[in-house]
Parts: structure tokens; sequence; C-alpha cells
């Protein structure tokens, strides 16, 4: 059994703004373990891309994190919390050991600079590389290991000169340069066509295990979810509704939004005569409701489901699930 | 069944780059015919920049063709003129993707609703009883009636979009990626809503999504669209169960299945490289640097859309 | 580069167009001025009938106005058509004069540059406090100060209560290079006389600039701003690059809509500059076309904005060929 | 946000235009709602700005003294002291408080606070003829290009490009001279506009004349005035054409004027209200320019050539007659300024908000 190579307890993360505070993470609680991909899954505005950003604190004001821990296990093997580190320390950690892709490929590269610059400052920083011939010289390797094609040319090409599988591809590189253990990839195939979402979404999967990198999918496609993933967490309005093994979320789903959001999703590969819809809208999260978010849409809404919010209880084996459904009282 | 619609040689071109000098053209439609049946969804598929979008605004006459005719109760759109291109416009209409600028931030509901009945001058009787019955019709109530549309979320901005057009009791409705900026959860609603109001009004839909498994749920038949041509078409759940030319094979078995079990079993048939610039498409076949079975014929030759079994037609040197 | 340079000729030519629409603007309007030019030019009421007939036939005043025309734009541009009212050859007046007023817009743009894009981006870096709200407030104020007011404002504080500064004369160096005094005299090493452009412009030059640089400070801030939410500066921090190259990538997108509106600031000041001139008694373009003007001297009027026009078209050229340079999306 | 006493005024400001409208027709108050919540909202907004509080102040008293001035001015503007005294030690450039003479003298002796009263009427008269005429062509001109494109828009973007490139104060001062005689001759020959001029400028009958360079440079201004407004309204309908919600009228059969009219023009007509705003101050500023360069005797009195005029005895000391009508000029365009920049961020719905709620 691997040990986890993330802890995340409590996290919150709240957005001071003009309209009261938007609590967009709200006591999430997760760990992620060395070696599998994880998925979060949800909603636009569930607080998905909100929390993968917390976890090295790359949350501009109005957000700020406002309680919670999130344990990083170093490579001696100890852990440290992101939240209490400064500055440098915590830039040192950004890209070197928890790297991130980006949704939009297409506005992650500055226009102004060739692909290859992108390469070299981010290994000139990390201190991995001592000359810009050499940072070249990887950037051709890693352009190479993610099957860019023509990778001599590309690094002299500027982000516009490629398509968007291209420019992803090149961000993924990027990404990679400095040898993270923890790769973030938040929607990264959510602008691309299906044909290239599946190269990329494959070109994935190879890296992390030729590496043995750990993999953090945002994601609000339950087909890339069953794709890729190894364990979930479903997020609902910023609470965590449901966490555990792929195949256990999707045979046995728990919680009534997970229920609803797999009974919604057409099957490209069954022909399906009706979908079930969920009612109603996604909370705003200046008011949200109180108690459980989901209840104003949840059909077995109980009383002190409008009351208290659940609690994380363990269903079945590594399953666990915030629902009044599942509490014995 | 007699065709509604006839699409017959459609091609449109865009000019690009030097205004005076070279002119180069992105074919973004290049010679499209298919025709849609009174009362069926056809479905149209590919991925960006194939040319679907295109093809919606020329269906429509929001655009002049480059070549070729449409036809609409068996009289050509672009030669409409006055009166009977208002019918026309009363008869045919647009949901578009984007429910964020598809309406006038400026008007309330009320207005954005009753607009069309102005422009067309139609009696209703009294507006507010009007407006309000379509409201109810797509999910609304009285009190969304003098809102603006900054105060509602995508899904409800949708089903305005949706009422608006229904103002005009239309029978032929574009849907250009109705859902693909709604969030899962409300899709479906939106999805169920059109299926409805198609029984109800034997509406014509021609939708529009890349979106497989969309389109599969609620395509009678399906085009699938490569580069600014059709590549196959025909019943949707035999486009699904046996599909014929490659590319269509290809996207199918490439779309993520929202099922772990499913996902590991499928045999995916991977295609390289992405859609290439429609300024200038490959010769021959326009898919065959991409295609894993391309012979030299496809290099050099197109292939023409041809009938492979009954009502299934497919453009592919694999079957002549 | 042959590409850019295809794309310049390109541009050039469809400039044109402009050049004589603006020139033949400036005609028709000099042709509706009512008093009669000939009589006026001759010597006002007391001229003599034979002198008036020689100056409507030497500058063809009796013939139609689009061959009057054609005759004054081949008279300037080949500086052949004598002044009627200063008596020297037009176009070598204007160009004798626009070395000064090029020299004020230099002035005035360098306030522009140096003090608004510092500001602008100070302004952003504090955003929403009381540095951000003062810039904000002091840009306001700048373009809405009347210069000829502050420009007196000046002149009574640093002249006449002062003394620091004079407001007579152009210091010339020995030499004559460029026509420009200040460029002239840097090349030839003559330093005192740059001091003395530098005491005799500075405040014309910030006068003139006074207004722009307010404006650049705003576009600084916005477009900086804008830049710094960009998902480039977010890849940029997750990637854990130091601050300093954050900054800088931020910097270099905020340079692309602000290299045109600079130009276009140029183009403001060329605009400014008859007021500037006449406030400060400098001998350059502009106050020689409103001196024209009051003088219904109208080769002179029509020559000027013809250089004018030409500093627009350059102004433009040069915008395009920054632009190619910044960005790279920029194709020709 | 309770306790802000504007915020009440503005309440009972809006709930007064609720209550007569709701008069006029019972189903007002239903059918608007949320257009009034709306008002509401920018009106606390602009409460929250106090800057833009002090900008409308001062725009609003420029309007204010632009029409009452006249009446409220201690002499007429062409009174003298040294006339009507006979002291001409005293009087001649008089400082500020000298026997009656609140901001003091000129050379002639004359009351600058009552000139500065009238020129405030110039003023005025001037922004509200230049304005609304240059505004309509450019509109008019900037949605044609923008709307059609093509070579509709080739032909008016052309024609605006020349009138850039041309420097508008010269441009601007050429067609003053060559329209002032004409000017001068209409009035001179038609005795009801001579009255008609001289009521609305506050002026004697006998200085009518004397406001022709002023109507000529109204005129020239509108000519220089329209070029930024095809442009600005140019770059906007082309952006509000790339609203879905613009094709979707076409699919309705809206023709091509109801589209501009209604769809395209109100929703630029926001920013094209700031910009108006703004330019409010702008044109104070190029019609005082203008009168600067024009310069001379100061027969009517027009805010820049009292500066002019004052400038020219700076040597004697006599910093009032600079100092006063400069800012007289500074703080009527500041307050319009300040006041078009809180509209700018009251106008747009993301800057508001951030002010609402401060």
């Amino acid at each position: 059994m691997p040990e986890p190579i993330v802890i995340v307890e409590d996290l919150k993360v709240y957005f001071y703004t003009y309209a009261g505070v938007v609590r967009a993470v709200d006591g999430v609680s997760f760990e992620i373990y060395e070696g599998e991909t994880f998925c979060i899954v949800g909603e636009t505005g569930c607080g998905k891309s909100v929390t993968s950003r917390a976890l090295t604190k790359l949350i501009d004001p109005p957000g700020r994190i406002a309680g919670g821990k999130v344990l990083f296990k170093d490579r001696s093997g100890r852990y440290i919390n992101m939240l209490e580190l400064d500055e440098e320390t915590l830039r040192e950690m950004r890209g070197k050991e928890i790297a991130y892709i980006f949704q939009d490929p297409a506005a992650a590269l500055d226009p102004l600079y060739t692909i290859g610059y992108h390469f070299i400052e981010t290994m000139r920083d990390h201190g991995t590389i001592r000359s810009n011939k050499e940072g070249i010289e990887r950037a051709i390797e890693l352009l190479r290991e993610v099957a860019m094609p023509a990778p001599e040319v590309r690094v002299k090409n500027y982000p516009h000169e490629l398509s968007g599988g291209m420019k992803q591809r090149a961000v993924i590189g990027i990404g990679l340069s400095n040898m993270p253990r923890l790769l973030i990839a938040d929607e990264p195939t959510s602008y691309l066509d299906v044909s290239v979402q599946a190269q990329i979404l494959e070109l994935l999967r190879q890296l992390k295990e030729k590496r043995g990198l750990t993999l953090l999918m945002i994601t609000h496609d339950m087909g890339v979810v069953a794709e890729m993933c190894d364990r979930v967490a479903v997020l609902y309005a910023g609470h965590l509704a449901e966490i555990g093994p792929v195949d256990r979320i999707f045979m046995n789903p728990l919680h009534p939004y997970t229920q609803a959001l797999l009974r919604a999703v057409p099957n490209p590969t069954r022909r399906m005569l009706k979908l079930e819809p969920i009612p109603g809208n996604v909370p705003n999260l200046a008011s949200p409701p109180p108690g459980c978010r989901f209840h104003p849409r949840c059909p077995y809404a109980m009383d002190i489901c409008k009351r208290e919010r659940p609690k994380m209880i363990e269903v079945e084996e590594r399953h666990r699930v915030a629902c009044w459904l599942y509490a014995k009282r | 069944m007699p065709a509604l619609i006839q699409v017959e040689n459609l091609k449109k071109y865009f000019p690009v780059g030097g205004k005076l000098l070279v002119k180069q053209w992105v074919k973004a439609v290049d010679g499209v015919s298919f025709e849609i049946y009174e009362g069926e969804t056809l479905g149209l598929v590919g991925e960006s920049g194939c040319g679907k979008s295109t093809t919606a605004r020329l269906l429509l006459r929001l655009e002049e063709p480059t070549d070729g005719k449409v036809l609409f109760e068996g009289k050509n759109i672009y030669k409409l003129r006055g009166r009977e291109l208002k019918e026309f416009r009363r008869k045919a209409n647009i949901v578009f993707q984007d429910p964020y600028t598809s309406l006038d931030p400026r008007m309330t509901v009320f207005d954005i609703i009753m607009e069309p009945i102005r422009v067309h001058k139609i009696d209703v009787g009294d507006p507010e009883q009007y407006v309000l019955k379509l409201l109810y019709e797509v999910g609304l109530n009285e009190s969304h009636m003098y809102r603006y549309p900054h105060e509602f979320s995508g899904g409800q901005r949708q089903r305005i979009a949706i009422a608006r057009v229904l103002a005009l009791r239309p029978k032929f409705i574009v849907l250009d990626e109705p859902t693909s900026a709604l969030d899962v959860s409300v899709q479906a609603q939106i999805l169920n809503l059109l299926k409805d109001l198609q029984k109800k009004y034997n509406l014509t839909y021609l939708f529009i999504s890349h979106n497989l498994a969309v389109v599969r749920y609620m395509s009678h038949r399906i085009a699938v669209m490569y580069l600014g041509k059709i590549v196959e078409i025909g019943d949707a759940e035999e486009i699904f169960e046996s599909p014929l030319h490659p590319y269509t094979r290809a996207l199918i078995s490439l779309i993520p299945v929202p099922d772990p079990f499913q996902a590991r079993k499928r045999k995916k048939l991977m295609i390289q490289g992405e859609p290439p610039n429609p300024i200038n498409p490959p010769p021959g076949c326009r898919f065959h640097p991409r295609c894993p079975f391309a012979k030299d014929r496809c290099k050099k030759e197109e292939p023409k859309l041809i009938e492979y079994s009954k009502g299934h037609y497919v453009a592919c040197w694999l079957y002549s | 580069m042959t590409n850019l340079k295809r794309f310049l000729i390109r541009r050039f030519l469809t400039f044109i167009p402009t050049l004589i629409g603006v020139t033949l603007l400036t005609y028709v309007i000099a042709f509706i001025i009512p008093a009669n030019p000939a009589r006026f030019w001759a010597g006002g009421l007391k001229a003599r009938p034979d002198v008036i007939q020689m100056i409507i036939h030497e500058y063809h005043l009796n013939d139609p106005w689009y061959v009057q025309y054609y005759y004054f734009m081949k008279g300037i541009l080949t500086n052949s058509m004598i002044d009627p009212v200063t008596g020297y050859h037009v176009m070598s007046y204007i160009l004798s004069r626009f070395p000064i007023t090029f020299q004020l817009a230099l002035f005035g743009f360098f306030f522009t540059v140096v003090l608004g894009i510092p500001l602008g981006i100070i302004s952003a870096l504090k955003r929403d406090t009381w540095v951000d709200a003062l810039v904000r407030v002091w840009s306001l104020i700048g373009v809405s100060v009347p210069i000829f007011w502050l420009g007196y404002i000046f002149i009574y504080i640093f002249f006449y209560k002062l003394g620091w500064i004079t407001i007579a004369g152009i210091p010339y160096p020995p030499k004559t290079i460029t026509g420009v005094p200040i460029i002239d005299a840097i090349l030839e090493g003559a330093w005192p006389v740059v001091i003395e452009n530098i005491k005799r412009f500075i405040l014309p030059g910030f006068t003139l600039g006074f207004a722009s640089i307010g404006v650049v400070a705003r576009l600084t801030r916005n477009a900086f701003l804008d830049a710094l939410n960009s998902d480039y500066v977010l890849f940029a921090k997750a990637r854990g690059l130091k601050k300093l190259r954050v900054y800088g990538h931020a910097l270099k997108n905020t340079m692309v809509p602000l290299v045109t509106v600079l130009g276009l600031q140029f183009g403001g000041l060329l605009g400014g500059v008859p007021i500037t001139e006449t406030v400060f008694g400098i001998p350059g373009m502009g106050r020689a076309m409103v001196q024209a003007i009051f003088s219904l001297d109208f080769p002179v009027l029509i020559a000027g904005t013809f250089m004018i026009a030409i500093i627009y078209v350059v102004t433009n050229l040069i915008v395009d060929i920054l632009y190619a340079f910044i960005d790279p999306r920029v194709r020709y | 946000m309770p306790g802000h006493p504007l915020d009440r005024l503005s309440d009972a400001f809006i709930s007064l235009i609720a209550r007569v409208m709701t008069r006029v027709n019972p189903k007002w108050l239903e059918r608007n709602r949320y257009k009034l919540e709306e008002w509401r909202l920018m009106l606390y907004a602009l409460n929250r700005s106090p800057t833009g509080i002090a900008g409308l102040i001062l725009a609003m008293g420029f309007v204010f003294i632009g029409i009452f001035g006249p009446y409220i001015a201690p002499h007429s503007y062409d009174f003298s002291y040294i006339a009507a005294t006979g002291k001409y030690k005293l009087y001649w450039l008089a400082p500020p408080g000298t026997g009656g003479a609140i901001l003091g003298t000129d050379d002639l002796g004359r009351d600058l606070l009552s000139q500065l009263l009238y020129g405030a009427r110039i003023s005025l008269v001037v922004v509200a003829l230049v304005l609304p005429v240059g505004i309509s062509i450019g509109v008019i001109l900037g949605l044609l290009a923008g709307y059609y494109g093509g070579a509709v828009d080739e032909a008016i973007m052309r024609v605006t490009d020349i009138f850039l490139a041309f420097p508008g104060l010269i441009l601007a001062l050429a067609l003053t001279s060559a329209l002032t005689m004409r000017i001068a001759y209409a009035i001179a020959n038609n005795p009801w506009l001579t009255s008609f001029v001289s009521a609305v400028f506050a002026l004697k009958p006998s200085d009518a004349l004397n406001i022709a360079p002023t109507l000529a440079i109204i005129v020239a201004l509108w000519l220089v005035w329209w070029p930024g407004y095809a442009r600005l309204v140019r770059g906007m309908t082309l952006q509000q054409k790339g609203n879905v919600f613009v094709m979707a009228a076409q699919a309705l059969g809206m023709s091509s004027r109801e589209i501009m009219f209604k769809h395209i023009l109100p929703n630029i007509l926001g920013p094209l209200l700031v910009f108006m705003t703004l330019d409010v101050g702008n044109v104070i500023l190029v019609e005082a320019g203008l009168s600067f360069l024009m310069g001379g005797q100061i027969k009517i009195p027009e805010w820049g050539a009292i500066v002019q005029h004052g400038s020219q005895y700076l040597v004697n000391g006599a910093w009032w007659l600079l100092i006063f009508p400069g800012l007289a000029i500074l703080l009527a365009v500041l307050g319009w300024n300040l006041f078009g920049d809180a509209l700018r961020d009251i106008l747009d719905p993301r800057t508001r908000r951030s002010i609402e709620f401060r």
C-alpha cells in the first residue's frame, strides 16, 4: 500500500468579494497516494480548480486560504505543510515538485516568447540547467518525450504557430521539465477535439507510467474520469460529496448527487431513451443553502439535511460519503 | 417521407489574408448535400473547424453561399425576397451555443420573447398571456418575465432563447451546440425539453454538436463532417453500431465513456495529428493523412458519397 | 524582412489618399476664405492693380480650384513656390521650422513615456490603494488643464519669479547636421548648447506632454492589470518562475497595446504644438501655421498640414514596425 | 448599506420616478422593477465614489452658472469701474478685493468676476451646440461603417482618417477664420438673428457681431468632432456585431436598420455616454484654446480670450487675470472628467459591483 503524497485536511478557500464572502472551497479533506491518478470531478464553480491551486497557495486576492492543512511528502519522506511555507520555498516547490497544466493551452503560453524560451526560463529559475544551450537540448528531449512532431523546429516556434494539441503537448513538456513528482492537470483536454483529447489522455497515461508520476486530474467529464482515474473525489458547491475508488463510484454511487449525475450523462455506447436531469441549478456560493448544499435538488432530502452539514462516513472500504442517508442515528 | 430541407452541393469559401494581392480561401463548407425530413432530428457532428456551424448559418441564410442551393419546402431560400423571405425566417430559426451573448442584455425577458412577434407583426392577443404561456412551456414562470438576462443561469438563458424561437411557431430549428456551454446536470434538462417540444409541435431539428454522446441521444439520423465535407450519413443507431468511415469509427471509439469497466475493455482506433488547415486541404480524400487505412488511391482521388446500405451513405474508397 | 519591406510599401501606398485628402481639405478651406488673397498679398488696400494681376497670374488664382490645387501642390513639392507673404520658398520655410517643432514634440514625448509608463505600473501594482487613486485623479487633472494656462503659470513662476529659464531664442549648435538643435549639439559634443536647449525646452515639453502623461499612465495601468490576470501569468507562477520574470512577461505584453497608444499620443502632441509654441514663443511650425491662417498665407498652411500629415503617416508606420518587433503574431 | 444620507436621497428620487410613472401607466412599476433596481444601484455606486460626487457637483455648478451666471453677476460683462467711478489709479489692474471687485479688474477696469460668469454662458452654449451635432454625425457614420463593413466601411473610414490625420486645432482655426466674416455678414443682415444670438449668449445686441468668431468655432468643431466618434462607434459596433444576439435578430428577420438602432445602439450607449460626458470638458477646453489663439482684445468675455488677455499683464504682476479664468476652465472641465470617469465605472456592471459594496 503506497503512502499518500498529499494529505489535504479541512481546506478552506474563501473569496472576499463585493457581494460577500464566497466559500468556494469549504472544509475539503482528501489524500492523494503516490503513483495513483486521482480525479476531482464537479461542475462549474464547484471549487475543483481552486482546490488544486490551493495545494501550492496559487490563490490571488480577493481569494484567501482561510484554513486547513496541505501536507506534502518531500523527497526525504517528511510531510511539510505547504500552507505554512514562505513565498520563496513555495516558488521552488511549484514547477519543481508540483507541476500544473491548465485548461486552455493557447492562453497558458506567453504569445510573445518562443516555446524554447518557456522551457529555458522554467529550468533556469529552478537551477536545473546552467546554460541556454543546455536548455534548448533538454527542451528538444522533452518535446520528443511528449511526442511533439519535429521538436527541433518547434522550440524555435511561437505559440501561435502550433495547433491546439501541440500547444498542450508543449505545456505538458514544460511542466515536466524539472522532474516534478506530482502533476496537476486542470481540465487538460476540455479545449481539445475528441481525436486530440484521446491523444493527450494517452500521453498523460504513458508519462505517468514511465516517470512514476502522481497525477491529479481535474475534470467535469465523467467519461474522462472513467478512462483515467484510480480514485475519484466528487465535489459539489465547495463541499466534498463522495470519495472512493473509481469502480465503486460508478458501480455503487452513494451520494444522491453522484447518482443523479451518472443518470444525467448520456453514454455514447448505449441507446438511451430518456436522460434523468437533475432539477434546479447549481447554488450561488455567496449565499449557499444551509446544511447539505445539495438538499434543494435532492429527491431524498430530509429535515436534518436542511439544518446540519453531513460528516464524511466510510460506507465501504476506502469509499466515503457525506450524506445523512448513511448516518447511523 | 418528404424532405423538408434539401441541401444541394452547398459551398462557402471565406477569403483570408492579403487584401489586394493573392486571394486565399478557407473552404469552410465544400460541396455538401443532404436532406432533412419533417419531424426528424439530423445530428451534424465533427471537430472544431469542420464547417458545421457555417453549414447551419447557410441553412438559415445567415450567410450567402459561394455555390449550391438549399430548398426549404421546395423553394430555394437564396432566391427568396421580401415577404417570402420573411415567411421563411418565421418558419426556420436557430438556438445558439452561447446563452451568454445570444440574449440582448438591455432587454427584459418579455421584450426578448415578444421581439419576433413584433418583427413579424403577428396578432397573439394579450402579449403578456402569450409570453407567459411560452415561459411555462420552457419551464420558467411569471416571476421571470420582467427580468434581465444577466440575472439568469446559463440553463435558464437557454430556455429563454428556446422560448424566443418557439414564439413564432416555427417548423425547423437549428440547434447549434445548444448545451456545450452548460453544466452536465443542466444539459440533460435542456436536451429533454428540446425532445419534448419536438414531439409536441412536430419540429424538425438540425442538431449540431461535437459531443457524440449527446448527438446519439438526440438524433434520428447523423451526418459526420470532416474539413468541409460530409464523410458519412445515415441512421443514428446504424452509425453508432456499425460505422463505416474510418474517421467515424475512430471518433466513436475515442469518446470517453462514463463507465470504467467498458472503458478498459474498449478498443480504441487512435488517429494521429490534428485536422489540417482548411485553406489548403490535402488532395484526394481529405482524411487520408490521418487515416490508418489510407492507400495510394486515397491520396489522389476524392471518394464520392455512395449509398453503402439503404439510407447509409459513406465517402470512402474502402467501400467502393 | 522582405515581407516587412513589402508591407511597408503597401502601407505607404494606402497612405497616399490620406495625404491627398488632407491637403485637398486644407485647400478647400483656404478656397472658401472670402477675402481676396491677391489683393491682400499685394499689400492690402493700397495694392497696385498690376501687382495684383501679377500675383493672380503667378498663383493661378483665376483658374478653377483643382488647377490651382495642382499648381500649389506642385509648387510646394518641388519647392519652387515662393511664399507671397514672407518671400521665402514655401517648403524651405516650413522645413526650417519643422526641426524646432520636432524637438518640442520629442521633449513632450519624453515626459509622456518617462513619467506615464512608470506611474501606470506603480498604479497597477498598488491597485485600489491611495497611490492608485492619486495617479487616477492626477491623470484626470492632466487632461483637464488648459495647456496655455499651465504654460503661463510655469512662465510666471520660473521666468518672472525665479528667473531659471529663458523664453526667447533657440540655442543652435555651431554646425547643422539634422537640423534638430539638441540632436546636432549632442552629435557635435557641444554640451553647453545641449544644456541650454534642455533649459529652453524642458517647460514647454512638460506642458505639452502634461495631458499625455495621465492618459498613458491610465492605459499602462489597465493593460498591465489585464496582463497580470492572464493565464500565461498564472502558468508562469505555477511553474515557479521568479517574481521578476513573471512581471517581465506581463510587462512585455503590456507593450503591445501601449505602442499603439504612444503612437496616437505622439500625433496628439503635434496637435497641441500651436498653443505651446505660441505661449513659449518658440518659432516652430505650429506658430507659423497659426500666423499663416491670420495672414491668409495658405501656401504655408497647405505645406504645414502636408508635413503634419506625413508625420502622422510615418508615426503609424513606426508603430506598425514596432508591433512586428514586439508581437510575433503580427505577420505581413 | 444603510445610513448613507445620499442613499436615502437616491431612494427618494427613485420612488418619485416610480410614483410619477405609475400614475401614467399602472403596470409600469411591475414591468420596470428590475430597471429601477439597476438605477438605484447605480446611484448607490455613485454615492460611494467621492470623486464622482465632486465631479457631479462641479459639472452641475458649471451648468448652473452657465444658465444663471449672467443674472447673478454683480455687473455687466462690459462694465468698467474706471468708467463708472473715474478712479483710474485704483481700478487699473486692481487686485482681488479692491473696492467691490471681488476677483479684481483688468486693464480697462472691468470686473473679472462678472466677465467669468458671463463667460460660462458662452462655454455652455458652445458645448450644447457642438456635441449633439458632432456626435450624431459620428455615431451614424460609425454605425454604418461598423455594421455594413466592406466598401461602406472603407469609404467612411478613409474620410475619417483624413480628418484624423489633420491637426484638429489647425483645421478648426482655419475654418473659423474662413467662416467668421460670412457669419458676421449673416448676423448683420438679419435683425432677428442679432437679437436671437445676443439673447442666447447673454450679450448686448451691439456685441452680436463680435460673437461671429465663436459661432464660426462651433461650426468648425462640428467638422472636427465627428471623426473621433465615427471611429469609436465603429469599433464598438464591430464588437457588438460579434455578439450572437445580433445574429439571432437577423435570423428573426429584423432589418439592418432595426438591428442597428434597437440592438447595437442601446448596447453601446453606456460607453458612449461616458465619452460624451468626458467630451463636454474637451469642448470647453478646445473652444478656450481656439479663442486663446484668436486672441486680441476681449470684446466678449470668452474664458480662453480672458486668459490670453490676462497673460499680457503678468509683467505687471496681475496674477489674478491669469489664475482665475484658468481655474474656471480647469474646474468646469475637471468636473465633467471626474463625473465621466466615475460614470465609466458605474455603467460597467463589473466595476460597479466593486464600488457598490465598498
